[in-house]
């Protein structure tokens, strides 16, 4: 494995029309050690990043898409089941160990939600950046340093060397947040796992870091993973956008054509229950019931069916499988009957 | 239009009294001026978001009108009593809680996770009306009923409930009080947004049914609209701006809501990187 | 913090010896009956007469400057009689603490890195040697390597440094057992719990290699409760180290203390007091600052924050 | 062993550290029927006991088990297991007062300091940090110079000296409570102070101060026997678990070491019992918090 990934490490921008695609998930399935009996949390997974695309994987809690960015990047919980496959540049992930596992996870980058809980608070913030760098790259510290200070610029956190002195507590979520993206990409990775990484910020500081974040994907041609609960923002900022629900891939469509001719009901409902900014609503159209976890969907019928307004016998009769329509695909088996009757543009 | 520190001026002529007003309401934390020169007005039956993100102080304000903060200077009053002052006598503040409730923003610290949703209620109604126990349980019955809550949930503890159904309590247990003024503080933000809408349309009935006013605390522009009348835009403990919900929203005079409302996520938008490096506050927010 | 601990201290050691019952003229003559002249002059030297507040003044100035009073039993100064006991104790508390130190965390460090069977022995054997007081363990070490083997003497202290260790190491060790079982439960306890942290994912997820991340983000990190609990632990042995000195009859000033108490002999029972109330406040302190030194979200004064 | 850390497992305002234990089912379960047997013994011991515990016949003194005494007799000639019975009364009664009163008082600090916060927390806190500089032994040492040896005096410097950790780890705990939000809902419905401490408050961090006494209750056990040990606490010929190892000491280098062994153990079982209750009892409250 040490080949491909040291072979890659010349990161030049990739080129748009990579044939082959960089992450290649299929079938992926995760059970949990809970209460003492292994639980679903992914089921049946699979999603295909190409070289510098953006995948948003939007979802409510439980759904799991955390669940699947830890998988990609091995870091499930011990004693965690996987089946399914995991490839990056054709190689078998689940297969690396020592050395080569730690030259993936330097090609596949991942920021979280929480910077604070994500960075040590004993160490300065000019360690954690150049932490990877100094120990996997052999870079020098005085060069790691520079590239640090020069990579805080790019992420707009100004005062050079004197920031890589601080210490986490010193700084606030937004700022810690562009820091620990500064980290991610002074590795130079070809892939970011994005795990909702504005959810806990104001939004003037979302749009702030999203920005930065859009920016420098497209410079270092990147190919991102990013995940989070708001559908907008996953089709604002990504190429295409998987829907999670349940542990399964419901939907995958290109964002542009997600909010105005979505493929499955669940991707509709979502988009219609959210509160519009630029008018009131007389009742919002809400999904009956609460979003079901993983482990407690039913094994052989469409896990949404019970909340969804267009189920019918059939949808509990199977689990449907994820089927491609119109360049996007569907986990609906009534989805080519539905085309149309979907979207929220009519009523707009 | 943006009259910072003025109290929202409504567009129809107002005669009726508010049962909500606050005038110059300041709150210092040692150094830090967390609000400043705040005014406010809320009529029967009418709805006010403050809006902010944090650090803006709306959570203080929030905290003064219940009573949990003494304001520095300024004055409170709600159905014509004073509230900037600590309550004097237990029967004063039972009567405050009358007059203002409160619902918080985390499901799972409202409740206490010893009580069933039921002994909350029962709690509460015990303590402000002295009913005989079967009108007690009627209006308990009703309550839950109200927000949408079935009897085995009811008797459940806290943590057999799910974040949307803990919130249905805290609006029952608020509600029981009968108050005229329910603050929500960011009382849906922390909800799945299939969970969300059900609750703000919930809240959307309770009001056509009680005529209670709320005031909404809130960073979710989207909410605010779906829920409020007015609203009052705060920036670093200032009002910059106040008006009705929709035209402030549809047209923000302020620099500073135009650059909130450009930062909401919506089908088309791209971010813009707006401040230069740096600029943004260093330590964090209290 | 420190100054006011111990002023209170002090004061609560003078004010308890004051208030307690008896007549200290009956005290200091041994019981017999004293001509008038001979009071006055005890009262004159001592203050007696001379209100309760001036009386403590007197007291604890003298005390700062070295001055503890007479030993009434013993008719010497107690600082004297302090000075000749004093090596003992501190070289007990020491030995103990290098024990504690060296085994209780490298105990915890195993267990916590190395689950399975030296987790679970070290659990087990944990559990049992925290419940044993000082003084059984004296009676077990006594039994076993005094008696039935011989490796070292049974009671007393030694002559000559080497003789000392020897002499010292059953006390030690007996002084060490509960405090270095708790030390390792908790060291094994910080290091799990440190493993467990986000940031710890993060560096994983970085590819940082295991050694590297146990090191500079686990035992790191552990090192913060570690040194709180290992300090708080060693600063307790002062106190204990009476029950050990009496148990092995070495000549300490725990023992001393207890002897003191027994015979009423008060001027020492203060002097002795406030010594280990002083280290006792000293270690504490230390603790803090190691603390804050390690923990760079503290900044000193602010623990309370 | 040492009065500095009965409760250092969870310092309030320093990392919490979890004494971590998978106890088996069956150490909780042999840890409850020790204590449980000893609660017994406590009660009923008198009752078993075959001979006078306390009444000397240097004839016997040193023999060993046989001919119906089991443990054999002690330096003065008493039978070791009536001692032990009638023992096991004082032994579990000292540290239970010493568990009540600074668990009470303790709470009571901790409460008062968390609920009304600012200044009379400011108050208390330093008040506490300045009790923290006498330890436990030092402080009874202290007690029996002034007030004569004895169970009493013992106890109640022990209590005093305890107090402080027990008040500072709910302190810790209290706060966290006190912010809850559901606190500050009950408030502005205009509850009173007491009510919601009594009803809310103190009930919720309950498994904790169970947890705490029970903890507690194996260094208080170590502590009064140790000040007994040292001829402070209970006076011979009473019979004490700490007193006989201290009168039997001299049967070690003597070759007679079972009745100082048997004694010691009596301390060492319920002890361990305690903990490892104790440690069960902490992780199920930490538990039931999350």
């Amino acid at each position: 494995m040490s080949e491909p990934a040291a072979a890659s490490q010349t990161v030049a921008p990739a080129p748009a029309a990579a044939a082959a695609p960089l992450l290649e998930v299929e079938g992926l399935t995760v059970r949990l050690r809970a209460g003492g009996a292994m639980q679903p949390v992914l089921r049946d997974v699979s999603v295909t990043i190409r070289a510098g695309e953006a995948l948003g994987l939007v979802g409510e809690s439980g759904s799991g898409k955390s669940m699947t960015a830890r998988a990609i990047d091995r870091l499930l919980p011990d004693g965690a089941e996987v089946d399914g496959s995991i490839r990056y540049e054709g190689h078998d992930v689940a297969s690396l160990s020592g050395t080569g596992l730690r030259q993936y996870r330097n090609q596949v980058a991942m920021i979280f939600q929480d910077p604070r809980a994500h960075t040590n608070p004993v160490r300065r913030i000019g360690d954690f950046m150049t932490e990877a760098l100094r120990t996997n790259l052999g870079v020098p510290g005085a060069e790691a340093n520079r590239r640090a200070v020069e990579m805080l610029e790019q992420v707009g956190v100004g005062g050079g060397a004197r920031r890589l002195r601080q210490h986490p507590h010193e700084l606030s979520g937004g700022m810690l947040q562009r820091v620990m993206i500064a980290a991610a990409l002074l590795t130079e990775p070809r892939l970011l796992l994005a795990d909702e990484p504005t959810t806990a910020l104001d939004v003037t500081t979302q749009s702030e870091v999203m920005a930065i974040l859009d920016d420098l994907r497209r410079e270092f041609g990147l190919a991102m993973l990013f995940i989070t609960h708001d559908l907008e923002l996953a089709a604002a900022i990504c190429d295409r956008t998987a829907v999670m629900y349940a542990g399964q891939i419901v939907e995958v469509r290109s964002s542009d054509r997600l909010h105005d001719d979505p493929l499955h009901p669940y991707t509709a409902a979502l988009a219609a229950a959210r509160p519009d900014i630029s008018r009131t609503a007389a009742r919002l159209l809400a999904i009956p019931g609460r979003p079901l976890s993983a482990f407690e969907a039913p094994a052989a019928e469409c896990a949404f069916a019970p909340r969804c307004a267009h189920a019918q016998e059939a949808c509990r009769a199977a689990l449907p499988e994820l089927a491609e329509l119109d360049g996007g695909l569907s986990r609906c088996r009534r989805a080519s009957e539905l085309r149309g009757r979907l979207g929220t543009a009519s009523d707009g | 239009m943006a009259e910072a520190g003025g109290a929202p001026v409504l567009e129809a002529p107002v005669l009726e009294a508010p049962v909500l007003e606050a005038t110059g309401l300041r709150k210092e934390f040692g150094s830090l001026v967390a609000v400043d020169d705040v005014s406010l007005r809320v009529q029967p039956a009418r709805s006010l978001a403050i809006v902010g993100e944090s650090g803006s102080g709306k959570t203080t304000i929030a905290r003064m009108i219940v009573g949990l903060e003494r304001p520095t200077s300024g004055t409170i009053s709600a159905c014509g009593h004073d509230r900037s002052r600590p309550a004097r006598s237990v029967r004063d503040r039972r009567r405050r809680g009358r007059e203002v409730q409160i619902v918080f923003q985390d499901p799972y610290t409202s409740l206490d996770p010893r009580q069933s949703p039921q002994a909350a209620i029962d709690e509460i109604l015990r303590l402000h009306h002295g009913w005989p126990d079967q009108r007690r349980r009627e209006r308990m019955a009703e309550l839950i009923d109200l927000v949408g809550l079935d009897i085995r949930q009811s008797r459940s503890l806290p943590r057999a409930l799910s974040g949307g159904q803990r919130q249905r309590v805290a609006i029952a247990r608020a509600l029981a009080a009968e108050p005229r003024i329910l603050i929500l503080d960011e009382s849906v933000a922390a909800l799945d947004v299939s969970i969300q809408a059900q609750v703000l349309n919930l809240l959307a009935d309770i009001r056509d049914e009680t005529s209670v006013s709320y005031v909404l605390i809130s960073h979710d522009l989207a909410v605010v609209r779906q829920l409020t009348d007015e609203v009052l835009v705060l920036h670093r403990g200032r009002v910059v701006e106040h008006g009705p919900t929709s035209r402030v929203l549809d047209d923000p005079q302020d620099s500073y809501t135009r650059r909130l409302r450009a930062s909401v996520p919506r089908p088309g938008w791209k971010p813009v990187r707006g401040l230069p490096a740096g600029k943004e506050q260093e330590a964090s927010s209290p | 913090m420190l100054l006011a601990s111990l002023l209170v201290a002090s004061f609560v050691i003078f004010a308890a010896t004051y208030l307690a019952p008896g007549n200290p003229i009956a005290a200091l003559s041994g019981g017999r009956s004293l001509p008038a002249s001979s009071v006055h002059v005890l009262e004159q030297r001592y203050h007696l007469n001379a209100p309760f507040f001036t009386q403590y003044w007197y007291w604890l100035g003298n005390a700062l400057h070295g001055n503890l009073g007479i030993s009434i039993t013993l008719r010497e100064n107690v600082s004297t009689l302090i000075a000749s006991r004093i090596w003992t104790t501190a070289g007990l508390v020491l030995y103990a603490s290098v024990l504690i130190l060296v085994f209780g965390i490298g105990m915890g460090l195993a267990a916590g890195l190395r689950p399975g069977l030296v987790d679970t022995s070290t659990v087990v054997l944990t559990a049992i040697s925290a419940a044993i007081p000082a003084f059984v363990a004296a009676i077990v070490l006594i039994l076993v390597f005094a008696v039935k083997l011989g490796w070292f003497p049974a009671i007393g202290n030694g002559t000559g440094v080497l003789d000392d260790v020897r002499h010292l190491t059953l006390p030690a060790l007996s002084l060490a057992v509960s405090s270095l079982a708790i030390v390792a439960r908790i060291t094994r306890a910080a290091v799990r719990e440190e493993r467990e942290r986000d940031h710890v994912q993060t560096a994983i997820s970085r590819g940082i290699p295991a050694r590297q991340l146990i090191r500079r983000h686990v035992l790191r990190n552990a090192a913060i409760p570690i040194t709180t609990i290992a300090g708080i632990t060693i600063a307790s042995l002062i106190a204990v180290a009476a029950v050990v000195e009496t148990a092995f009859s070495l000549n300490g000033l725990g023992a001393y203390l207890v002897q003191s108490a027994q015979s009423k002999d008060l001027a020492v029972v203060q002097g002795i007091s406030l010594l280990l109330v002083t280290a006792f406040v000293v270690v504490n302190l230390l603790v803090d600052v190691l603390y804050a030194m390690l923990d760079p979200r503290v900044s000193l004064g602010s623990r309370a924050a | 062993m040492s009065a500095g850390i009965p409760v250092a497992v969870a310092e309030p305002g320093r990392p919490r550290v979890l004494i971590g234990v998978q106890s088996t089912g069956l150490a909780g379960i042999a840890s409850a029927a020790v204590i449980a047997v000893a609660t017994l013994v406590a009660v009923f011991g008198p009752l078993l006991a075959r001979t006078d515990p306390e009444l000397p016949n240097l004839s016997l003194a040193w023999i060993g088990p046989g001919g119906g005494h089991l443990l054999g007799f002690d330096v003065q000639g008493r039978d070791v297991l009536s001692r032990l019975l009638v023992g096991a009364r004082t032994s579990m009664l000292g540290p239970l007062v010493v568990v009540i009163v600074s668990v009470v008082t303790g709470t009571g600090f901790a409460v008062v300091a968390a609920w009304r916060r600012g200044a009379a927390d400011a108050v208390i806190s330093s008040g506490l940090d300045i009790l923290f500089a006498f330890p436990g032994i030092l402080l009874a040492v202290l007690a029996t110079a002034i007030f004569g040896a004895g169970l009493p005096a013992a106890a109640i410097s022990l209590s005093i000296a305890y107090m402080p950790y027990v008040a500072r780890v709910l302190r810790g705990a209290a706060l966290r409570e006190r912010s809850q939000p559901y606190v500050a809902a009950l408030e502005v419905q205009g509850a009173s102070a007491s009510s919601i401490c009594l009803r809310h408050l103190i009930p919720n961090i309950l498994p904790l101060i169970v947890a705490q006494a029970t903890i507690l209750f194996g260094y208080a056990m170590v502590d009064l026997a140790a000040i007994s040990f040292l001829g402070l606490g209970v006076q011979p010929p009473k019979p004490d678990w700490g007193v006989m190892i201290s009168e039997n000491q001299t049967g070690i280098v003597q070759g007679y070491p079972l009745p100082a062994l048997a004694a010691g153990l009596c301390i060492v079982a319920v002890v361990i019992a305690f903990n490892v209750l104790g440690e069960r009892l902490f992780e199920r409250a930490q538990a039931g918090r999350g």
